[in-house]
């Protein structure tokens, strides 16, 4: 019975806080009309819902594929170049560790629009502006790398010493023992951190906005900003735009919840 | 016997020299150039058309000096310390009490759980947009809601009234903070183990008193570093103040990482932009600094 | 195979850029013309950060006031000389405005592809519900404050006027049009009649006669209240004639900015922008002519793309013939804003007044002599 | 306080742990819980301590139900069999965090700790973290949080299984002292022998979920209700060799070949089929007078103070304790003695004892 | 496989945790590692191991130095004190790891966990988690991991502490079973005397980081070189009570009022203080011939098979293990008897025993 009163709390504070994505699918219903009307209509009362047009007429599969592409790359980046290194600032102590960490924290330290222009003036003289999209997967992995580090060292540091000691005496080398022992007991918030890192690429939008000049390599967030002009901004269209954007993969991180979030309790250490 | 090269990177020493230079190098070619640029900068005579070449003229100290002195300088000092707080303690806060309350047992815990990932995915222009019509004063959904529940029953100018304007922002910015502190405290959650709980219940501690002397103490290294990319995260928040209210009504909003980008790419003072973040970096050495102290008293595995 | 111009532009899918593209291939099959959209506020950094790289495009479009500033940089070319040899562009057929904005110094460096200004758009059905004479807008500022004030009604949600006094260049883009018409400019900002100009606006703030959101709107924003029924009045310009067509359910009509006492000086603002050819163009002959292809087609912006001309020219059968008409002759009285190659300097400290006049941080008086002092430093320089 | 479990039922998912326990401690009993791992003792313990929900039935202390109530409002000290130690408490800060919560004074505090410090020999170590103790050391901590307390109950989970000899004497008679000096009721499972038998006022001993028998100690140890308990009390376990009621009904046949007769201190049918039970200590060589068999000497394994013999008889095995060493070799043929009173008899069907109605064999004085 | 220690240090920051080892463990040898808690047991079994960095001294296991070698080189199997669980694997697959590493192919691998577990009576249990276990089956899963495989080496840190009786009796005889078929050398923590005596070959007994003593078991029993060993070894402790030599040379005179006087195996100067120690199953009640003292009985407790008597004498406490039942009540006189040959002697001072040169005392065959 008490399970089901705090299901039921639990839906009222999640539809709380999920007001501002309703409004988002509430304006894009709306005509420019209604979304200034006062007081507001709760449900839209003349929806119109343009998403073929804006879709295709858009060319957001070409967008949602490149934002696809740096997001997946950033992150398989961020895990290759930052989960050992997290695992080593979580075991070790001392002053080097220490310098490093700090060192790790500062690297997030700048906003990516003024980390933009001396990358940029970099990348073009190493020719990567070229490959565009390699470029924004590069200058992102940098500002997630940080993150990602600090977040996953602090799972790390849960993860119990002698189960590696008894995974070295069962025969593993110590490289192995990471890979078997200790990244599968942190990968509660190896996962998330991974999850965050991939949707902060999949949105990111200054490096693309800038790196990126060529229309058919353009991600999707950028794309999002024409509907903003000098004279106009077309709230419907960006709210149109940005619920095909963001619902498909709403519905994906629901259905992979078991795995990404729920495991979250099941998974406890020790 | 000595480890063979190869098999110091598997065993010994060199395995963690190797883990820790992956991450190092890399940041140290395309984090920390960047950064050395910016500061180079900032001791510069720079604007947007000389930002290519190198030989421009130092000035010194001449920057800081003029981005001190100006006006605004004080007040966005004091708006960007007002509004890192509250969003940081307010995400904290809220955060850890969703993460508590999703923590327990219930249908649907996972579910919805996972909606909240949706403040993540969306894009900070949408965001700011929505935001931006949810708080409007005349129309907006906020408003009229206060108006029909009777808690506030004349409009609020959120927005345009210099009294509320940064908290207008703020507000938005803990909304969109929650996920990312209510999943990692869920992580740092499930990882304490149950019979900690479980000896503090039986030493007489009440539901407070574990929360205190078990869950906080047993959770440092996490809120640790959530505290400190918070503060990073917050330091950097730009979308929602472009898309609300440009920092406005005459900075009565504006905050230091804002009114560095204005510097640099509405006026194209890029020497001041630049100045502006070296100061802001200073701050973040000092909650680095922190952080760095704080994980001695890590519990670690 | 074709050669390939590169044209940057502020435009959307079928504005301007994209329908002078089209043409311009249709009738030069030999060029391709590749238009790549930059948001508006980034024009001048992508502008600058290409001339750094040298991936500079071939045409670009540059609002009127940065026109200055990227010539003092050197990032245009000089066009003067090519425009002589042209004989489809003449630079005294232009509005006094739109030529301003194109040279520097005497030399031109770009070519204005249209006009906007600002008017005011009025709700004739609710002037008629109010007892007011929708034949006879307002000519003054007080008939004006008059009728805003009796159009007012917070019951129903109505505000007798919209504008904006944002905190970014459309705020500047509005207010200079009541300085100027009181007797200043960017230049002298705290004239005595520029601060009765502000304490104009702060009234109409102060008794809700505007809304105090007015603040953090820009234009298209606040013609949306108006559309929508919420403000009886919009001070707002052409480009929105297409939308208010559509959304607004009423009888609207336009009418010029009122003047501050009866025969007064009038004043507009000047909208729009110019294309340019950056200096490091790769095809500055090609570019070129289709800059003077374009100019070419001035009589058919305004019912093809919704840009009042900026040359005299006869633009056959107008859409909206009793709005054109007004437009046009608000194109007249239009000024450019500087021109001065720090205008963003100057248009910041102005913007700042204006919004801690309104939320009344400062007196009107006080908060243009700060701002004054910011643009004597900028212009001393 | 009188702690009374009525029907108290557990599950883990679809695992039954605690079927239908029906137990009564009386207030300042004494009482070990023993039974072969897994058998649901620590769980019994962590019902009564409010850690887990009790699937059925009802929990009183002192009368009181408190089924429903949580831990921290049964005024229970238990020692984990985990430890559970605070991790990021020093050993002080472990054991002086339930005084604290009561608010104690900082010097009062810091005075019970030293003094249960004093008696686990911790004193040392007050200002390490448990990551830094030996096992033994963590051991004695999770101790020290229990009885630097004063509760009405304690319990405790296999509290000295990783101390020495010496140390868990030691600590045997400062635990029955406190329990004493309190007068507080205690739970002690334990899987040692002599601690059951010598700390306990009574002896419950469990079977995957279930109470197989209960009472004094020297009673389960003289007559263990069946076969169950007869081989867990008392170690080495008792030998338990089938065999068979001979005509007579006076005497039963070891199964196997030659198996000898041994006579019985009752009467049975003849022909039934029985376990016969035999306590190794019970066990004498060569004696003259009482019952007495053959058997051959198959492995012999000494402690110092005792003798384990392991013997054939009539190819089944069976262990002889002898309280000294032995000089013989493997296979010396060797005749057992035993006294036919302490010949236990099992059904062979139900395991249930055919002698626990007779009265206590009269053991004293038989030196 | 031998192992070799040479000057083994290891401190933990500025813990001196263990002092100079020195310890040749012949190939295939048993050897229990005896001693206090937190003298540095299982950091020995964790350096050779190889877990713990060695802060001084070599190691060699066959011959070979290893002391800088990896775990994984080493050919080792251990069990942890802590058990150290992969919580995130079945009870089955914790067992098949260390033969998944060494790609033995999937129905080995499940052969030798079903026979494991078998021997574990873990049968039940191969799909649990380890969280779903009670304690004593996740020490037999700990125990599993280890006996799966045959390694060089076995490394046992206390791993039968957490079972019951039986249990513990049975896998006794499986470990030292396998250890034999295996040829392996094995390293065995325990706190069980019964353990280190009847399972090992070798017995060490450690002390604050230094080895005091080791021998054969029995060897250790019959001569402890100090009073430490003598009181480690054998439970209940050895009595050790302070005496001093009467002028005769060949007698000690107990300490306190009225001390009685007993007669010692060899000569010693008059009136040298020592310790006389006498082990409580060396005691006898009342008996005619050897030497005799009176007590006063203080407590009895029995376990059923064993009684252990406490007495007063001259004021100072003893221990008396019987192995019967005594009818007696607290405060009654009793005579004790001991045989001279039993009595220990050590020096006062130094502690260290005076009797370690003379022959084994021919115990056995005194039934
Ligand atoms: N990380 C550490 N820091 C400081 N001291 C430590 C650390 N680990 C162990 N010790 C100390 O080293 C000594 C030896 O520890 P070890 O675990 O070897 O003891 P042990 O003989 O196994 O004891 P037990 O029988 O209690 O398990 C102990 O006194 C312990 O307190
Ligand atoms: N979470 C769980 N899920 C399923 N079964 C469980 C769980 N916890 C315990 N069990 C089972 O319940 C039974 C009783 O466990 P309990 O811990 O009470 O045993 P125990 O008597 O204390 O044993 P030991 O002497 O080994 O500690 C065991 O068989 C165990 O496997
Ligand atoms: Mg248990
Ligand atoms: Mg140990």
């Amino acid at each position: 019975m008490k399970r089901y009163l705090l299901t039921a709390i639990g839906i009222g504070i999640t539809g709380a806080y999920l007001f501002p994505l309703y409004w988002m699918y509430a304006t894009a219903l709306k005509d420019d009309a209604e979304i200034v009307q006062y007081p507001p209509t709760l449900v839209p009362q003349r929806p119109f819902w343009n998403v073929g047009e804006v879709f295709f007429g858009r060319h957001m599969p070409s967008y949602l594929w490149n934002s696809l592409v740096v997001a997946v790359g950033v992150t398989a980046l961020v895990i290759v170049l930052g989960t050992g290194c997290a695992y080593v600032l979580g075991r070790a102590r001392g002053r080097w560790v220490d310098a490093l960490l700090f060192f790790v924290l500062m690297m997030q330290v700048l906003p990516s629009s003024l980390v933009v222009t001396p990358l940029f003036v970099g990348f073009n003289l190493a020719g990567l502006l070229g490959t565009p999209r390699l470029a924004v997967i590069l200058a992102q992995t940098a500002k997630a790398l940080p993150f990602y580090v600090v977040i996953c060292r602090a799972s790390f540091a849960g993860v119990p010493r002698d189960l590696e000691e008894a995974a070295l005496v069962d025969g593993h080398s110590r490289l192995a023992a990471f890979f078997h022992i200790a990244v599968p007991l942190a990968r509660n918030g190896i996962l998330v951190a991974a999850v965050l890192v991939f949707l902060q690429s999949f949105g990111e939008y200054v490096f693309a906005r800038s790196m990126i000049s060529d229309d058919g390599l353009q991600t999707a967030t950028v794309g999002l900003s024409a509907f903003l002009g000098p004279n106009t901004s077309d709230w419907h269209g960006i709210m149109t735009y940005s619920a095909i954007y963001v619902t498909p993969i709403l519905i994906i991180f629901v259905l992979l919840q078991r795995r990404i979030v729920a495991g979250l309790t099941a998974g406890a250490i020790k | 016997m000595r480890l063979s090269v190869f098999d110091t990177f598997r065993d010994g020493r060199g395995l963690d020299a190797l883990l820790v230079l992956l991450t190092l190098v890399y940041l140290i070619v395309f984090g920390l150039a960047p950064i050395l640029y910016t500061v180079l900068m900032s001791l510069q005579q720079v604007d947007m058309f000389t930002l290519g070449d190198f030989s421009r003229p130092f000035v010194g100290f001449a920057n800081y000096v003029d981005v001190l002195t100006r006006p605004e300088a004080g007040m966005v000092a004091r708006h960007t310390l007002v509004f890192v707080a509250l969003s940081v303690a307010c995400q904290l806060v809220l955060g850890f009490a969703l993460a508590l309350f999703f923590q327990q047992d219930f249908p649907g815990a996972g579910i919805m759980r996972g909606l909240f990932l949706a403040a993540w995915i969306m894009p900070g222009l949408v965001v700011g947009g929505i935001w931006r019509w949810m708080l409007a004063g005349d129309n907006g959904v906020v408003n009229s809601l206060l108006a029909v529940t009777h808690l506030h029953p004349t409009k609020i100018f959120w927005m345009s009234d210099p009294a509320t304007s940064l908290y207008a922002v703020t507000i938005a910015n803990i909304w969109l903070g929650i996920p990312f502190n209510m999943l990692l405290l869920s992580v740092g959650l499930a990882a304490i183990p149950k019979d900690l709980y479980e000896a503090a219940q039986l030493d007489g501690a009440g539901p407070v008193e574990r929360f205190r002397s078990i869950t906080l103490p047993m959770m440092r290294a996490t809120l640790g570093a959530l505290v400190s990319l918070s503060v990073i995260f917050t330091l950097q928040q730009f979308d929602l103040f472009a898309g609300m209210t440009q920092g406005g009504p005459s900075n009565s909003s504006n905050v230091a990482q804002f009114w560095s980008w204005q510097l640099s790419f509405q006026t194209y003072d890029i020497a001041g932009g630049s100045t502006i973040a070296v100061l802001m970096i200073a701050v973040v050495i000092g909650v680095a600094t922190l952080y760095v102290r704080s994980t001695r008293h890590e519990q670690i595995g | 195979e074709p050669l390939t111009l590169d044209f940057w532009s502020v435009d959307q899918d079928g504005q301007y850029a994209y329908g002078m593209a089209k043409a311009y291939e249709a009738a030069h099959p030999d060029i391709k013309v590749n238009v790549r959209r930059v948001q508006f506020p980034d024009m001048v950094n992508d502008l600058a950060r290409a001339a750094m790289t040298g991936n500079v495009p071939d045409i670009s479009y540059v609002d009127n006031p940065d026109v200055a500033l990227l010539a003092s940089r050197g990032a245009l070319s000089d066009l003067t000389g090519m425009i002589a040899a042209d004989k489809t562009i003449d630079m005294e057929s232009f509005y006094p405005g739109p030529r301003g904005a194109a040279s520097v110094n005497g030399k031109v460096y770009a070519v204005p592809r249209g006009a906007n200004t600002l008017a005011l758009f009025y709700n004739a059905d609710m002037f008629k519900a109010h007892g007011l004479d929708p034949d006879h807008p307002p000519q003054t500022w007080d008939e004006f404050y008059a009728a805003a004030k009796t159009l007012t009604d917070p019951a129903k949600n109505v505000y007798g006027l919209a504008f904006s006094a944002a905190n970014s260049e459309e705020g500047t883009f509005q207010f200079l049009p009541w300085v100027q018409m009181a007797g200043g400019n960017y230049d002298h900002i705290n004239t005595p009649g520029a601060v009765e100009a502000l304490q104009f606006w702060q009234k109409l703030i102060d008794e809700k006669v505007a809304s105090p959101d007015t603040l953090v709107r820009g234009q298209y924003d606040s013609t949306g209240t108006f559309n929508a029924g919420n403000a009886a009045m919009v001070v707002s310009g052409p480009w929105e004639l297409p939308r208010m067509s559509r959304d607004a359910k009423f009888d609207w009509r336009v009418a010029l900015l009122p003047v501050k006492t009866a025969g007064g000086p009038r004043a507009s603002a000047l909208g729009e922008g110019t294309n340019v050819i950056p200096t490091k163009a790769k095809h500055p002959k090609e570019a070129f002519a289709m800059i003077s292809f374009m100019n070419a087609r001035m009589p058919t912006v305004w019912n093809d793309f919704g840009f009042l001309p900026a040359s005299k020219v006869d633009v056959p059968d107008p859409k909206w013939p009793a709005a054109y008409k007004v437009f046009a002759t608000a194109l007249e009285d239009a000024k450019v804003r500087g021109p001065s190659p720090d205008w963003v300097k100057i248009s910041k400290p102005i913007q700042t007044a204006v919004q801690a006049a309104l939320t009344h941080q400062t007196d009107a008086k006080t908060a243009l002599d700060t701002a004054q002092a910011q643009i004597d430093r900028v212009l001393k320089k | 306080m009188q702690i009374t479990l009525d029907g108290l039922q557990k599950h883990y998912g679809t695992y039954h742990a605690l079927k239908s326990i029906d137990l009564a401690v009386p207030a300042g009993q004494f009482v070990a819980l023993v039974g072969p791992s897994g058998c649901g003792k620590s769980t019994l313990l962590r019902t009564i301590a409010g850690l887990e929900a009790i699937s059925a039935g009802t929990l009183r202390i002192a009368g009181e139900d408190v089924t429903r109530r949580p831990p921290r409002q049964r005024d229970v000290a238990m020692v984990f069999q985990s430890y559970a130690l605070y991790p990021h408490m020093t050993v002080a800060e472990n054991m002086g965090y339930a005084l604290k919560l009561r608010r104690l004074n900082r010097t009062d505090i810091a005075r019970r700790t030293q003094v249960a410090a004093a008696t686990l020999g911790l004193e040392a170590l007050l200002g390490r973290y448990p990551r830094e103790l030996s096992g033994g050391q963590r051991q004695r901590v999770a101790m020290g949080r229990a009885i630097v307390r004063d509760p009405k109950v304690f319990l405790f989970d296999e509290p000295l299984s990783n101390l020495d000899a010496a140390l868990r004497v030691h600590m045997r008679g400062e635990l029955r002292d406190l329990h004493d000096r309190l007068a507080a009721t205690s739970v002690y499972v334990t899987h040692d022998q002599i601690e059951a038998m010598t700390m306990a006022d009574h002896v419950v001993v469990m079977r995957a979920g279930r109470i197989e028998q209960q009472g004094r100690p020297l009673d389960l140890y003289d007559r263990p209700a069946s076969r169950f308990v007869a081989g867990f009390i008392g170690s080495p376990a008792m030998n338990i060799l089938p065999g068979t009621v001979d005509p007579s009904g006076r005497a039963a046949r070891l199964d196997g070949a030659e198996g000898p007769l041994l006579s019985l201190p009752m009467l049975l049918e003849p022909g039934r089929p029985v376990l016969l039970g035999l306590r190794p200590e019970h066990l004498r060589l060569s004696q003259e007078g009482g019952a007495r068999f053959d058997g051959v000497v198959d492995h012999i394994e000494s402690t110092g103070s005792t003798t384990f013999v392991k013997l054939k008889v009539a190819s089944q095995a069976m262990v002889m304790t002898l309280a000294r060493r032995l000089d013989v070799t493997l296979g010396d043929p060797m005749q057992i003695g035993f006294d036919p009173a302490d010949l236990h008899i099992f059904d062979r069907e139900s395991e249930a004892s055919l002698v626990t109605q007779r009265d206590a064999p009269p053991r004293a004085g038989r030196a």
